[in-house]
């Protein structure tokens, strides 16, 4: 490679003061390449300019794959011709993000040899992002990559990469096995992921417990989200130690129950767990003394999404409780019912929770095979503009 | 459809190669937890176990260089595990609690301070902006390490109410739970595209152009005898989907583009139901390298807030309480018609009640 | 635009004419009320004067001989004063204590009872129906009266947790304040309009009537040569509009017309901010003279919440807290898929978090 | 009038059974008149056919008015010729529904003269209605009516007669005097009550406190709901006599005091008014004890309406506050504002809540000249889909 000269780059070294760790600090340990010296010269001229200098141009990938490679192009090529190219890899994480050391500079030793050797760990939907490849080196890279055990994730209207919290593997309170589902739906569905076939992308998230550690609720399109079906586990020595240590029972727990489904006299912390909602917020304060229920599972929400282009969606509950269970086949079905259904009759670029609202949830949940129940709503219409069926209304011709 | 010769499909690798043993042994079987210090996470097994998983900031742009530093730390303190959260923190996951302190040490030598957990304010998860995206109003990384660097001390802290969690992101498309933030930064382009006539017709299909915009600004027109479209400038609130199909029409522009913040946004389900962020401040001008509007707007928000939330009420749970209008009071953020919605579900925003505060 | 040797554009007399002298010497400084016994309303006035509101139930639809009736009551009772309130009772409005039981009895005679104070079922907001109304999917009075024979009880009692107000609209016009109604019982088609092709063209403009239509159901199209409109029918949902512009349109149907009941709303700010009612029963068919279904469906949503809800809460609010599922498994009502929203709002009304009773 | 014989009505006389009023009898009372008896007649067979026979037809009224009328024809005219014209006249009710039984009997006997001597006391907006006139009776019930200080309400794209709570005129908590204020606007507004000119009707309902007493949130397109601005005026000897008489303070007020405002030892009951959303619950308990401030006044509220067309809607906050004082200027120019915009831009048959949602509210204020406040939402936007004008954005080009 040949040596080019830093350029100079008095914005950007602004970034360099403060406590909180540096990016551009980051971007220049690596600024021996030329393709990064080339990076911070385009950085530092949006950083003049106000405005980004990256295009996006034709389809790149790797042969076979439709996903897992972001085309990028610089607008300003003449100038800084080492990032004329400037794609990111996304190589799927392991489930919920562990790593050996070794395995972290296996993929070092790839990325330093061929790429810009700046990553992001980890993009938004979890992947590494190996940020700036030249065209020529997406096929080298992935060959390494996977000789190494390592596969790319998603990206395009296909399967994204799952995602999990950290769950069983270090939290108490993982009402099923995150990385085991999320490792599963990953290795079964690496068709989907890898080769864009649905009308718009599909996210799942895995989270443990309704604290929601993986944000699932507001950015996958199924979010499973583990709960408890029984009564809530409660030491009451414990109990009382906290309110020793200084807990306010009364004002820090029972108060804050949105259920209002807690008497605390004293002495005994009472729950009246029929009306307890799972919000975890008890358990929480009091994580010594209270734990989830043992009759556990997750509850199953559709659709969340950003706001491109009918507005931003939470998921919503599609099945309250689902044991969780290798091989997960309930989830599987219940995925593959939806990629059917919505696959078919999806428009391009419709996410699947845009796709419900457009065709009716009473509608989506027939195609699927579920009956409606109460818990997928908030509350039911108020709006009197019914669509009747035919036998509902007896004597109807 | 796989290519022989090479391997395909395989998968990411299985994540039990990568647990810690003493994860392995507990796993499914922790007691509780406690923060002993902040930044410092101590797990305790049915069996009696500790792990202590020690959390560090990080850009989340990281070099190989500091990947390869955190692959020495990890050999040298934990037996070489460590593993990254959801909101792109590195964790260094110890059995031997007298280990903390010189890790910690070797982390601030590094310039990775510890922290983030509790009622804190964590990593801002955010996206690409000048960095890498094609639709970026902004820059990503350059205003989150100016915010970060002004709220420092509520990650090494754990004084707030409860936690804050703060995302960013570079334009609509929100890549990341941005709105659902208790403080969101979003970039905003905030004027219609502007056509490249020439180009319409070399790289991009009209219907579908015409199909994206969600307002139907867009119409098919004829410029120059060549097939291209225009723009209802009045209908067209920047979204930028139609440069999303279409590099031709672009919405970038280094005069107009800039920040907006928006508030009150969470995921969890403890006690409140989860909520999306609304907006607080509808423009702020892009002014790098330090973005100071942007930053001393944040900061005003979570210093109203710490002073004012009560324990355990998080931005959006303390904001219901007292009301929208005691938040731009308090806050002194003038309200103005860009608060008041006016997409589709716009009326479901309105007060439609007289219970008011006079 | 007023016509010579009539008088026009008057308006209704001024209210002062009809005020008895007490409430005239007291208007605007009364101290409190009391309801010393179920339909006799008491209100002390700071000048220590009391006045007696005696509320008798009214079925709205009155002959001028009841109306002279209680003209004379009112003569008899109460010099002559009276009013109606805004659920259509009648008030007699006593200086002397001491006439209230006589004025009662009278009442009682004549087939008049007194309640619907506190908490308690007043009379039942209602509509025209089969008597006057062409758009109507079943009959109002009739239904009304029906129904409150059945729960006549709760109006001569006040044992309710709260008000419970009942409203009924004989179609989707909903005319009165039934879609924020404790319990709201309406009129509904559940088929598309048959279309009158050869009266079309006399009575209707094509362009209005396709314009009418909240579905866009309604298209032009040419009849035996006559312009005339068709309707898709699996976008129709059986609102009626199309009616109201065109009579030519026909919705009402013998077979499938039927009733709904809606639950949950209400108008106050006491507590809880006016909520809308929500469906509860999607159709329970037209069985005159007494429609027993809707009767029975009524009926057991009132004891069930009065069995359950506490004390002031309306019954969307004890609905509220203990959610829709426990109140579809206490009413025994079958949950289906009309209950759920496919409007334009629909998304707002999935429960959107993992906040589950199981 | 030649007298018919009262049709056998086997269902109806059903429903002259049971403890409810019943509304056969009424109609029995006035059978006597030929178009009475056909009308039970017409009822009959709806009842035995399950459907109504009543059709719209040409647009009657009477001389200069284009409301106050509905005009309704039965579809069985050859059989029942007596009710083949079947009008209803709204006629203005006096604020509040106050009647002397001199007043009542003027009514009475102009309607025995004319018509089928039934009536509605009264119709849902608010209007004496009487039920049943051919074509030939309207002018002279009219004459005679204004002949005894009588006038019409509205109907069809008109503003509709207005109307009021009790009010001042029998209960304490009134905030401003609704009888005066629906009067006054009734009075001022007598060309718009009459002569329809607007794209759709506009409702008043005025309302003396939060209790809205007449449902004016739900049902009127200007909402006016008396409060006030200062402090709860309580008596705590009052409040402790309650205590003692059985009301469990916490429970029965603080407790369900929506803004959580209220605090009782057992002796006092501590209100933080600043927090106070002025719902009425604690008045409406401790009605003794408790009264609105003094400080009074009302909030103005806009565009309630049933669901036809685009779903039902209750009004919202319009102006937070607004004092209530003869001659209302402050009222009429709102309205006067909001009618010239929505009289030049409102669609045909979009009601004026309608139309606020589809010109977007901030463009609705602006042309009002009404400064946006944020007591005008429940919540700021949540979608960013600002429509930016030029000033906002410096360098705006
Ligand atoms: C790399 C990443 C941001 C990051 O810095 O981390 C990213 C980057 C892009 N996203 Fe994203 N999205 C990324 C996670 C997300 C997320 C978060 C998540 O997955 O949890 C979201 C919100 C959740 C969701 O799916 O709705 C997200 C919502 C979008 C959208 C809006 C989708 C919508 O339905 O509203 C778009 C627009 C589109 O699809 O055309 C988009 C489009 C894009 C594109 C491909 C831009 C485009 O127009 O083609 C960006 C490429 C940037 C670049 O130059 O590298 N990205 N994007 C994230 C993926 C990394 C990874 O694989 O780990
Ligand atoms: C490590 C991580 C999971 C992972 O797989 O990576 C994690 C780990 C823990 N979370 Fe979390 N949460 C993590 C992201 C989240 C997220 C997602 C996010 O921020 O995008 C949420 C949802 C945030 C929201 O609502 O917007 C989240 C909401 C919670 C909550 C609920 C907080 C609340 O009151 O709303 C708890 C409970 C608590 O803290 O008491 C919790 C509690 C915990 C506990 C105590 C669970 C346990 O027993 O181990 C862990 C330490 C908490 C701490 O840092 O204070 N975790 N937690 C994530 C750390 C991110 C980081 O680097 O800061
Ligand atoms: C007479 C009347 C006003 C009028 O101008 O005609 C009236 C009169 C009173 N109302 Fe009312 N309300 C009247 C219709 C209403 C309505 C409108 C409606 O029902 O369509 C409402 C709103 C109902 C709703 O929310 O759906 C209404 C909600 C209230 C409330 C709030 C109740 C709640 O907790 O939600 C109170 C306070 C209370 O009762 O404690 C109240 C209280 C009162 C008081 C106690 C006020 C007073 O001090 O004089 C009066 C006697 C109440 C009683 O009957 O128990 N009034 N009241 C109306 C009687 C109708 C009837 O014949 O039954
Ligand atoms: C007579 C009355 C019902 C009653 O029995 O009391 C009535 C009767 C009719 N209403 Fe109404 N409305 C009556 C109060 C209401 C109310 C309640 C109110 O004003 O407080 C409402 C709901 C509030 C509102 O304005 O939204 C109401 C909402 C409607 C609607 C739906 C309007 C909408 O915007 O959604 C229509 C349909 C229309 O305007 O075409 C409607 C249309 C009609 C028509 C004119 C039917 C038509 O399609 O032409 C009915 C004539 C019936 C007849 O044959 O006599 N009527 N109508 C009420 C007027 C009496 C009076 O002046 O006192
Ligand atoms: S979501 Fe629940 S199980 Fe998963 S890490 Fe968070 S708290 Fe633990
Ligand atoms: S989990 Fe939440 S809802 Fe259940 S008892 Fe605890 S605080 Fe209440
Ligand atoms: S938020 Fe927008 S600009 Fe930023 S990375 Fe995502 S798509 Fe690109
Ligand atoms: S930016 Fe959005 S609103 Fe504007 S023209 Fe493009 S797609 Fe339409
Ligand atoms: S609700 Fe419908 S059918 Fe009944 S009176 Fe009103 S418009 Fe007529
Ligand atoms: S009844 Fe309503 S939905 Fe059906 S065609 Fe007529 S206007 Fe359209
Ligand atoms: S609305 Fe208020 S002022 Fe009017 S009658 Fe009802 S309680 Fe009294
Ligand atoms: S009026 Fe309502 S909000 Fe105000 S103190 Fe009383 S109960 Fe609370």
């Amino acid at each position: 490679m040949t040596k080019k000269k830093t350029p100079a780059t008095p914005l950007l070294d602004e970034l360099e003061k403060g406590p909180w760790p540096s990016f551009i600090k980051e971007i220049k340990k690596e600024a021996d390449r030329p393709m990064v010296q080339d990076l911070l010269g385009v950085l530092e001229r949006s950083y003049e300019e106000h405005i980004g200098h990256w295009k996006h141009g034709g389809l790149v990938g790797v042969m076979g794959y439709g996903g897992g490679v972001i085309g990028r192009y610089s607008d300003l090529q003449e100038e800084f011709p080492e990032v004329a190219e400037f794609h990111t890899y996304r190589v799927n994480q392991p489930a919920a993000w562990f790593y050996t050391s070794k395995a972290l500079r296996e993929i070092c030793d790839i990325w330093d040899e061929h790429g810009s050797g700046l990553t992001n760990m980890h993009g938004s939907t979890g992947d590494i992002i190996f940020l700036g490849s030249k065209t020529e080196a997406l096929e080298p890279v992935f060959k390494k990559l996977t000789e190494k055990g390592w596969d790319l994730g998603g990206s395009g209207s296909d399967m994204r990469t799952p995602s999990c919290c950290v769950g069983p593997a270090r939290c108490e309170w993982a009402c099923y096995d995150t990385l085991n589902a999320c490792y599963d739906v990953t290795q079964n569905y690496q068709d989907e992921l890898h080769r864009p076939a649905f009308p718009y992308k599909f996210k799942f998230k895995f989270a443990g417990c309704p604290n929601d550690c993986v944000a699932s609720v507001a950015r996958s399109d199924m979010s499973v989200i583990g709960t408890w079906k029984d009564d809530i586990q409660v030491d009451q020595a414990k109990v009382q130690e906290y309110a020793k240590a200084g807990v306010d029972i009364q004002k820090e727990v029972c108060d804050l129950c949105p259920s209002d489904c807690m008497s605390w006299d004293g002495k005994t912390l009472d729950i009246d767990n029929g009306e307890c909602v799972k919000c975890m917020h008890c358990i929480n304060v009091l994580s010594k003394a209270l734990k989830p229920g043992k009759e556990r599972g997750a509850t199953i929400l559709i659709g969340a999404k950003a706001p491109i282009i009918g507005g931003a969606l939470l998921s919503a509950v599609f099945v309250p409780f689902l044991e969780m269970e290798p091989p997960y086949e309930d989830i599987k079905e219940l995925a593959e019912a939806i990629w059917d259904f919505w696959g078919e009759h999806g428009k391009n670029r419709e996410r699947v929770g845009e796709f419900i609202q457009r065709v009716g949830l009473g509608t989506f949940l027939d195609q699927i095979g579920l009956d409606p129940v109460p818990e997928m709503i908030s509350h039911p219409r108020a709006n009197p503009y019914i669509f009747f069926q035919d036998e509902v209304v007896e004597g109807a011709q | 459809m796989a290519i022989p010769d090479r391997k395909t499909d395989i998968g990411p690798p299985h994540y039990e190669k990568h647990l810690p043993p003493i994860v392995k042994k507990n796993y499914g079987k922790w007691a509780y937890h406690e923060i002993p210090e902040p930044g410092v996470l101590l797990h305790v097994a049915e069996s009696g176990d500790k792990l202590y998983s020690v959390r560090a900031a990080s850009p989340r742009l990281l070099a190989i260089t500091t990947i390869r530093n955190f692959a020495d730390l990890a050999d040298k303190y934990c037996d070489g595990y460590l593993r990254f959260t959801s909101r792109n923190n590195v964790e260094f996951l110890l059995t031997d609690q007298k280990k903390i302190e010189p890790l910690k040490k070797e982390l601030a030598d590094l310039g990775f301070p510890v922290g983030g957990m509790g009622n804190a304010i964590s990593n801002i998860v955010h996206t690409q902006g000048w960095v890498h995206c094609h639709s970026s109003a902004t820059d990503a990384s350059g205003v989150v390490k100016s915010i970060m660097d002004e709220l420092y001390p509520h990650f090494v802290d754990m004084k707030l109410p409860a936690k804050l969690r703060i995302a960013f992101a570079c334009c609509l498309n929100m890549c990341g739970a941005v709105h659902c933030s208790d403080i969101a930064v979003l970039g905003v382009h905030t004027r219609p595209p502007r056509i490249d006539h020439a180009d319409v017709p070399k790289v991009c299909e009209v219907p579908t152009l015409v199909a994206s915009c969600p307002t139907g600004a867009i119409r098919p027109a004829t410029v120059n005898d060549k097939p291209s479209i225009e723009i209802e400038d009045e209908q067209c609130m920047y979204c930028g989907n139609c440069y999303t199909v279409c590099p031709a029409v672009k919405i970038n522009n280094a005069k107009t583009d800039g920040i907006s913040i928006w508030v009150g946004g969470k995921v969890s389900n403890a006690r409140h139901e989860p909520m999306f962020s609304k907006l607080a401040v509808p423009f702020l001008p892009n002014n790098p390298p330090r973005w100071p509007e942007v930053v001393s707007a944040v900061k005003n928000i979570v210093e109203v807030y710490a002073k004012n939330a009560r324990k355990h009420e998080r931005m959006g749970e303390w904001i219901e309480r007292i009301g929208w209008p005691r938040f731009f009071k308090l806050t002194d953020i003038p309200f103005t018609r860009y608060h008041i919605d006016d997409f589709t579900h716009a009326g479901e925003t309105f007060k439609r009640s007289a219970q008011l505060k006079h």
